[in-house]
């Protein structure tokens, strides 16, 4: 204990699985990178590491609004058509003017909060398990996008495309929007009242309830700042592509794909521990994956298989790694 | 601002409450004044935790009224009852063990500075917390979860402390304290009371009530039955108002000297990660009280024999057979059975009837394709033969008293036959009624044979049950006492007192 | 007409496995009887002769893929787990019947056997994964179902090769001819019937009350004896297994395709939830959850009679899944 | 506003169904309260009259170039002068591929692979498979730039969202696109069959011509939202609609078969019988002929494509059916494109390849028993390299 208590004092973090997808990270890119080279190519060309980062970002915004979802014990199956719609109403509402940016930008976020409004709701007052009550409003998202759109739709002014497509140096806008996103929801985590109310909320519902937190309204704010962050991806998508895109979300898997990079990234899936760095960490190390077997011209259906093994082997890892410190732990206690 | 003492901090007038049409609590009148110790006693079931819940804006009353210093309230939120000034400690830990103490002591009423959380002033209000309950080996800034089981009942109170609270509830507060602490609780609610905060202590171990208590309230079937003060009440005359006919609580006779039959179960230099090598020999038709502090080691013992953490090193045998026992399941085989400590955590399956509660272990280690008439007959005669009282055998576990929970258990492993029976602190949790009727089925079990062995923090149960006691500290056997030793003697080799020599594990 | 449907719900009640208990309570499936019941009669009203017993059997051999699957996913769900990868299963096991038979009638049975083999085979990996290395089983069986995906695609080089023999494709499309009354029989119908009452009677055995438990309370069934790491990884067999099945009645009744597992997975678990069983394990019956795979095949069975477009009907399915689920729990609490 | 009216009937119908149960009578939700529940629905916002009659045109155009190879062939040719891009070889080739998630663009994407083994003066010939993600396909045009290659060919995901990344990657390297086009006349040229309407009206031109006045029709699409298939049934609808032929349901199979075989199954219960099957691709048309072979009615009128297993059927069946192609040989011919550029010879621009149609006449000569059963017959590939086990065939 008093190594412990030491430790403590000296504010050095205890050990936790968040840490470990830095040196994963670090692996990848050192055993990518040489792959690369000797293939011929080079991981960390100008060229590659633009577009490494540029898809880091979309998927990256997603994830960490993914991960105060699961933080909190909850999850959210419905960012992808989230994606999808707010894409099509910032293009459909800027209809390629300029001055539409703004307005435009505003209804997206009015959009995707009230979506994510809408699943808080269901969650703490109906009482439905996040799963269902998120892949229901995505089904309803997804038939009003089939219905009523038939492809790509809208357009975005020169002067919004420049989210899309600018960048300083090798490290383009929307990756730095993504870390600016990142940060946002760290810090809010870290010294918010709120932020502190939700993991505990995560951690154990009923401590943090008979702590006096208003569990319900953590919930549902947070699947509104989830929801926001899908919507944030959607103008960025949008700005992308310069237009609206109905399948942009499901065919990007941002919904499984963003909790496979919280997980990645050492959260634990049933709440209460684990952090926004660690899901950045997680969000590299996918981009990382994609990137070198891009260079390589692996197939993509080899790559994903690669994919699937990581994300198991990561989480086993950390699980190992947990039960380890627990069993000390228990050592400890008796 | 001190209110007079005249005018009541916490006055509950006609309380009721039901839940799914059932009557838990009905008219409960309830005065709590500042600097009062005001004991809150019952059966299991009487409706404590649900009047607790209600002071504490867990629950909203049905009917009656709540007044805080004369001025009516109502408490929608356990936020509203905070804020108004009424903190209660739970008898389960309410602590996160992923946060460290201060997120913790400060969980939804963290100082803020600018609108942000202030982790300074958060962490210094946590040490000056800490020190004012005389525990500096914690520190703010630890992970709970890295606590022991005592420092983390220090954080709960002091958790509570935090508020300022003017009334405070206690439910069960030394549930989980060894007796050395519960001393250090005593200094604690009396310096409170000084501090003019009025208390609400539930308890059922009625050492504690007499000890602390200036004013008693017993409660039975959710109603009042008399408020009375601590001078006037006797033991007797409480446990009659609590189960409503005379019960002078005698242990059952014990087994007569000598009658102790063959060694069922011994242990050779038996250790673990948490044990030093043991040697115990426990015989068939004696009950063996395992007397010790918390994380003396006790509930490893049992755990070990169980298979639940099984010795590293050593050997175990039963009835003179060497045996490897690895897993809970070849223990139940080998005929032990383990009534654990933690009924809802490792126990029960709430969500499941009482009958298949019952019936888990034989369709756990003996599955059938085929359910088993004869099976359940015998189950259901184990029920009604230890007295299970509930709506009927499909009911939901969860909606039985402690009582009745731990009863089915003990049907289940009957029904298995076992050789040797471990109890750890079989009757924690359990009101004055049922704690008789298992003390009962305890000795029983020993006189049919079985070997049987008792762990027990309280102490006249440990030594009003056993036919020996054996003392472990820090990992260790430290004594062996006959029948009916004092507990004083037991306290000695459990505090260290009588041999300080130990060192530490 | 609603008596005539109302009269087999005691019987299915009492046939139960399990922890569902009549009345609204969790788990119940008095709920979904009553969706399904209304459902029937819509269908009723809309198509009369739906009730002939030739369509009504017709209508059942569609359904019964899902149902087993449904029957599949229970037994993982009732254990407190997830199977993500079903779905990705079933492709893989059509697209590897019709490589390996390409068409040879002698192929079948052989093919057959190596297909529920191979069913197993996956649940086996899926199971220890999950309990051995104690990965979340949310995660192992999403990364199953990339590894799945990508495997296939690779293996066939991403175009289904080969063909299904006509014998292979007998249980999926043809039946038993010239039965009195009943017209055709299907096979489909038949399998289905023998997994169901195997399901029911595996939940009404001491293995099915130990599963409930080690869902409700894994540390409470390990102290108590029971063999949980195996208890659950025996739940994923099951689910493999039938996962195979489904895909051999889905090859048999469609053909060969890439499609043919898609989103099986969360339809599967809709149709479960539907069932009035509870995510996270331990309450729930199988028989609610066969019946809710039913309701939802019956949904959209209804919906294509109503004329909704194929685009809308996964809106209605959404909404109706989240008002199925929220009365469902309302009930309880009141 | 328009588009979500019929959304939230159904909806409505939903929770009357579902909730209330109330269904008895919900007339309200007959076939007509969907818009694809009767007649065609809506023109879709795809559809531009021109191109829709240049394209019909097209169709009886003939083609110039060598008769036997129509992935050189082009229809009215107006050519471009491409002496700027003159350059020596050896040459490094790129190609943005949307995907290969489906059997068609697998047997594209093999062909496109032969025809680079054909020519030693390709040295490198770099691909980037973009997953059939917009973002990633544009990330992936820039990584490609990135690469020094001389010429890009790319496949567009979808048309509106890659028009930027082409544009740039224009300023840069000659450019083809094939397949689907992009919103930019920058790439050097584009390159495609006649398209998607000449392929929906002679499907739709077939079934009026067999069925009878009145008869009933079903319409199969895949998904909604692809540009090439809002084309082929934006042209199916004008022939519909100018027919007598009642056109009961336009349905989406997200081209699986068992979802198909159930629709099918579902309209044949609802209305008795059906008489002709139009289809926007072919990946389904087997399961939806096996419906009615399992319903036990008569196979009706059906429109397929050249996949294999529908051409076998439709062999041993006798079925009464046409299959318009979408040819998978268009892939072979950016590779010959881009390789003209280079030199410096002109190319047609847009590059308008001939798109063939099987019928009973001359269906024999398409029929492979040894290849796949999703293997599209026009491929022009017998003659490749490593043919025919590459293409899975034995």
């Amino acid at each position: 204990m008093s190594t412990e208590t030491l430790r403590a004092r000296l504010r050095l973090p205890g050990l936790d699985a968040t840490n470990g997808v830095w040196p994963a990270l670090a692996v990848a890119l050192i055993v990518g990178g040489t792959l690369v080279a000797l293939d011929g190519g080079s991981l960390f060309s100008e060229s590659s590491t633009i577009s490494l980062l540029q898809r880091a970002a979309g998927l990256g915004i997603v994830a960490v609004g993914q991960t105060i979802a699961i933080l909190a014990g909850s999850l959210d199956l419905s960012v992808a058509y989230v994606i999808s719609l707010t894409s099509l109403v910032a293009a459909e509402t800027m209809a390629g003017s300029d001055g539409m940016v703004l307005p435009a930008i505003l209804l997206v976020l009015v959009v995707s909060a009230v979506i994510g409004l809408v699943n808080g709701l269901l969650i703490t007052k109906l009482r439905i398990n996040a799963f269902i009550a998120t892949l229901g409003v995505g089904l309803l998202i997804k038939g009003y996008l089939e219905q009523g759109y038939a492809g790509p739709a809208g357009s975005v002014p020169v002067s919004f495309q420049h989210l899309g497509y600018d960048r300083l140096g090798p490290v383009p806008l929307s990756f730095l929007l993504f870390a600016a996103v990142a940060a946002a929801v760290w810090f809010t985590l870290r010294s918010t009242r709120y932020g502190h109310h939700l993991i505990a909320t995560g951690g154990d519902l009923d401590v943090a309830r008979l702590s006096g937190v208003r569990t319900d309204r953590v919930l549902i704010r947070t699947h509104v700042i989830c929801s926001l962050c899908a919507g944030i991806a959607g103008l960025y998508l949008a700005s992308r592509l310069g237009a609206g895109a109905p399948r942009v979300g499901a065919e990007g898997g941002y919904d499984l794909e963003s909790i496979a990079a919280v997980v990645l990234g050492g959260t634990v899936l049933a709440g209460g521990r684990g952090g926004v760095t660690g899901t950045v960490g997680g969000v590299l190390l996918l981009a990382v994956i994609d990137g070198v077997f891009n260079q390589l011209e692996v197939d993509s259906f080899f790559k994903q298989m690669v994919r699937g093994v990581v994300i198991v082997a990561a989480v086993a890892v950390y699980a190992l790694r947990l039960r380890r410190t627990s069993d000390r732990r228990k050592a400890a206690v008796a | 601002m001190q209110p007079d003492s005249d005018q009541p901090l916490l006055r509950m007038r006609g309380v009721g409450k039901a839940f799914f049409g059932v009557r838990v609590l009905d008219d409960v009148d309830l005065d709590l004044h500042p600097g009062q110790v005001h004991a809150l006693v019952g059966e299991n079931g009487a409706g404590k935790s649900t009047l607790m819940k209600i002071a504490s804006g867990v629950y909203q009353p049905d009917a009656g009224t709540l007044e805080l210093s004369g001025k009516p309230v109502t408490l929608p939120h356990p936020r509203a009852a905070q804020a108004a000034g009424i903190g209660i400690i739970h008898q389960e830990f309410n602590l996160l063990p992923e946060r460290t103490v201060a997120e913790n002591v400060f969980l939804g009423r963290e100082p803020l500075r600018r609108g942000l959380v202030d982790r300074r002033a958060m962490h210094a209000r946590t040490a000056e917390l800490l020190a004012g309950v005389g525990e500096t080996a914690i520190a703010p800034q630890t992970r709970v979860g890295r606590l022991g089981v005592a420092q983390q009942q220090v954080v709960e109170i002091v958790k509570a402390l935090a508020l300022d609270a003017r009334v405070l509830i206690m439910d069960e507060p030394t549930a989980s304290l060894a007796e050395h602490e519960v001393e250090l609780l005593y200094n604690l609610v009396r310096r409170l009371q000084q501090r003019g905060i009025g208390i609400l202590y539930v308890s059922h171990r009625l050492t504690e009530v007499f000890d602390l208590s200036g004013r008693i309230t017993v409660l039975k079937d959710g109603r009042r039955v008399t408020t009375l003060d601590t001078a006037e009440a006797t033991p007797d005359t409480l446990v009659r108002h609590m189960v409503g006919r005379e019960l002078s609580h005698y242990f059952p006779e014990r087994a007569a000297p000598g009658s102790a039959g063959a060694a069922r179960l011994q242990l050779a230099a038996a250790g673990n990660g948490r044990l030093r090598p043991v040697d115990l020999e426990l015989r068939s038709g004696e009950v063996l009280g395992i007397g010790g502090l918390q994380g003396s080691g006790r509930s490893a013992l049992a755990r070990a024999v169980f298979g639940i953490d099984g010795f590293r090193t050593g050997q175990m045998l039963l009835d003179g057979v060497p045996v490897r026992v690895r897993s809970p399941r070849q223990a139940v085989r080998a005929g032990i059975a383990y009534v654990t400590e933690d009924r809802k955590g490792e126990g029960l399956a709430l969500s499941q009837s009482v009958l298949d509660n019952a019936l888990l272990a034989q369709r756990a280690v003996q599955p059938r394709w085929f359910a088993r008439a004869a099976r359940t007959t015998t189950v259901r005669e184990l029920l009604d033969a230890v007295e299970v009282h509930a709506a009927g055998t499909g009911q939901e576990i969860r909606y039985l008293s402690g009582g009745n929970q731990q009863k089915v258990i003990l049907a289940r492993w009957l029904a298995m036959k076992p050789r040797v029976l471990l109890f750890d602190e079989p009757t924690r949790g359990i009101d004055v009624g049922a704690k008789a009727a298992i003390h009962d089925l305890i000795r029983r079990l020993a006189d049919d044979g079985a070997a049987v062995l008792m762990i027990s923090s309280e102490l006249p149960e440990l030594i009003g049950m056993s036919d020996r006691i054996v003392v472990m500290r820090d990992g260790a056997i430290a004594g062996e006492l006959p029948a009916g030793a004092s507990e004083e003697a037991v306290m000695g080799l459990a505090t260290g007192a009588a041999t300080s020599t130990e060192v530490p594990a | 007409m609603s008596t005539e449907l109302a009269t087999p719900a005691p019987a299915v009640a009492s046939g139960l496995g399990g922890g569902g208990r009549s009345g609204w309570g969790v788990g119940s499936i008095r709920p979904v009887l009553i969706i399904l019941a209304l459902l029937l009669i819509a269908v009723g009203i809309r198509q009369p002769d739906f009730y002939d017993p030739p369509v009504l059997l017709a209508f059942l051999k569609r359904a019964a893929p899902l149902i087993i699957l449904a029957a599949g996913q229970y037994f993982v769900i009732v254990a407190g787990d997830f199977d993500l990868s079903v779905g990705s299963l079933v492709t893989a096991e059509v697209v590897i019947a019709a490589r390996l038979i390409d068409g040879d009638p002698a192929a079948t049975w052989p093919v057959i056997a190596l297909l529920l083999g191979f069913g197993l085979l996956i649940g086996l990996v899926n199971g220890l994964v999950t309990t051995l290395l104690q990965v979340p089983s949310f995660i192992t069986t999403l990364g199953m179902y990339l590894v799945l995906v990508g495997a296939v695609y690779t293996w066939t080089g991403g175009s289904p090769r080969g063909a299904l023999s006509e014998e292979f494709r007998m249980f999926g499309r043809r039946g038993i001819d010239g039965v009195p009354v009943l017209g055709q029989l299907p096979y489909a119908v038949l399998v289905l019937s023998g997994v169901a009452v195997l399901a029911v009677l595996a939940m009404r055995s001491d293995f099915g009350k130990v599963l409930l438990a080690v869902g409700d309370n894994p540390r409470a069934a390990r102290v108590t004896g029971a063999r949980t790491a195996r208890v659950r990884t025996i739940a994923f067999l099951a689910s493999g297994l039938l996962a195979a099945v489904a895909a051999i009645l889905l090859g048999g009744f469609g053909g060969v395709s890439f499609q043919v597992g898609q989103g099986l997975e969360f339809t599967a678990i809709t149709a479960v939830v539907l069932g009035g069983v509870v995510l996270g394990g331990g309450r729930g019956s199988v028989a609610g959850a066969m019946l809710g795979a039913l309701t939802l095949q019956t949904l959209l069975t209804l919906l294509n009679l109503l004329g909704v477009s194929g685009a809308l009907s996964s809106a209605v399915q959404g909404l109706i899944i989240l008002a199925a689920v929220a009365v469902g729990t309302l009930r309880r609490r009141t | 506003m328009r588009r979500s009216t019929p959304f939230l009937l159904a909806v409505c119908t939903a929770v009357a169904v579902g909730v209330v149960g109330c269904t008895s009578d919900v007339p309200g939700a007959s076939p007509s309260a969907g818009p694809s529940g009767a007649g065609t629905g809506e023109t879709s916002k795809f559809f531009v009259q021109a191109d829709h009659d240049n394209e019909l045109a097209l169709r009886t155009k003939t083609a110039t170039g060598p008769a036997d190879k129509p992935w050189e062939q082009a229809l009215d040719p107006k050519t471009v002068d491409t002496a700027k891009y003159k350059k020596a070889g050896p040459y490094h080739l790129c190609f943005s591929n949307a995907g290969v998630g489906n059997p068609w663009r697998q047997v594209g994407f093999k062909n496109m692979q032969a025809e680079v083994k054909l020519h030693p003066e390709i040295k490198t010939f770099t691909v980037a498979d973009a997953e059939s993600k917009d973002d990633k396909q544009i990330s992936d045009i820039t990584d490609l730039l990135g690469k020094g290659c001389d010429a890009l060919i790319v496949s567009p995901n979808t048309t509106a969202t890659l028009t930027p990344a082409v544009e740039q990657a224009c300023a840069k390297v000659p450019v083809i696109v094939f397949d689907r086009g992009v919103n930019t006349k920058c790439p050097v040229t584009f390159i495609n069959p006649i398209g998607g309407y000449a392929f929906g009206a002679t499907g739709a031109e077939f079934l009026v011509e067999k069925v009878k006045p009145k008869g009933k029709i079903l319409a199969l699409r895949i998904l909604p939202g692809v540009d090439v298939l809002e084309a082929r049934w934006g042209a199916a609808k004008v022939v519909f609609d100018k027919s007598d032929l009642d056109v009961v349901g336009v349905e989406f199979t997200d081209g699986d078969a068992a979802k198909t075989k159930t629709i099918v199954t579902n309209y044949l219960q609802r209305f008795g019988d059906i008489d002709g099957i139009w289809m926007d691709a072919g990946a389904t048309a087997v399961a939806a002929a096996e419906a009615f072979e399992d319903a036990g009615k008569p196979f009706p009128a059906i429109v397929g494509e050249d996949q294999q297993d529908f051409l076998k059927m439709w062999q041993d069946k006798k079925l009464t059916a046409i299959a318009p192609t979408y040819p998978t040989y268009q892939w072979r011919t950016p590779v010959i494109a881009a390789l003209k550029i280079l030199n410096g010879e002109a190319v047609a621009s847009p590059w308008k390849l001939p798109q063939p149609t099987i019928t009973s006449d001359n269906l024999s000569q398409y029929v492979q028993a040894d290849m796949p059963p999703l293997h599209y017959a026009m491929c022009g590939c017998a003659t490749l390299p490593g043919y025919p086990k590459d293409w899975g065939g034995k």
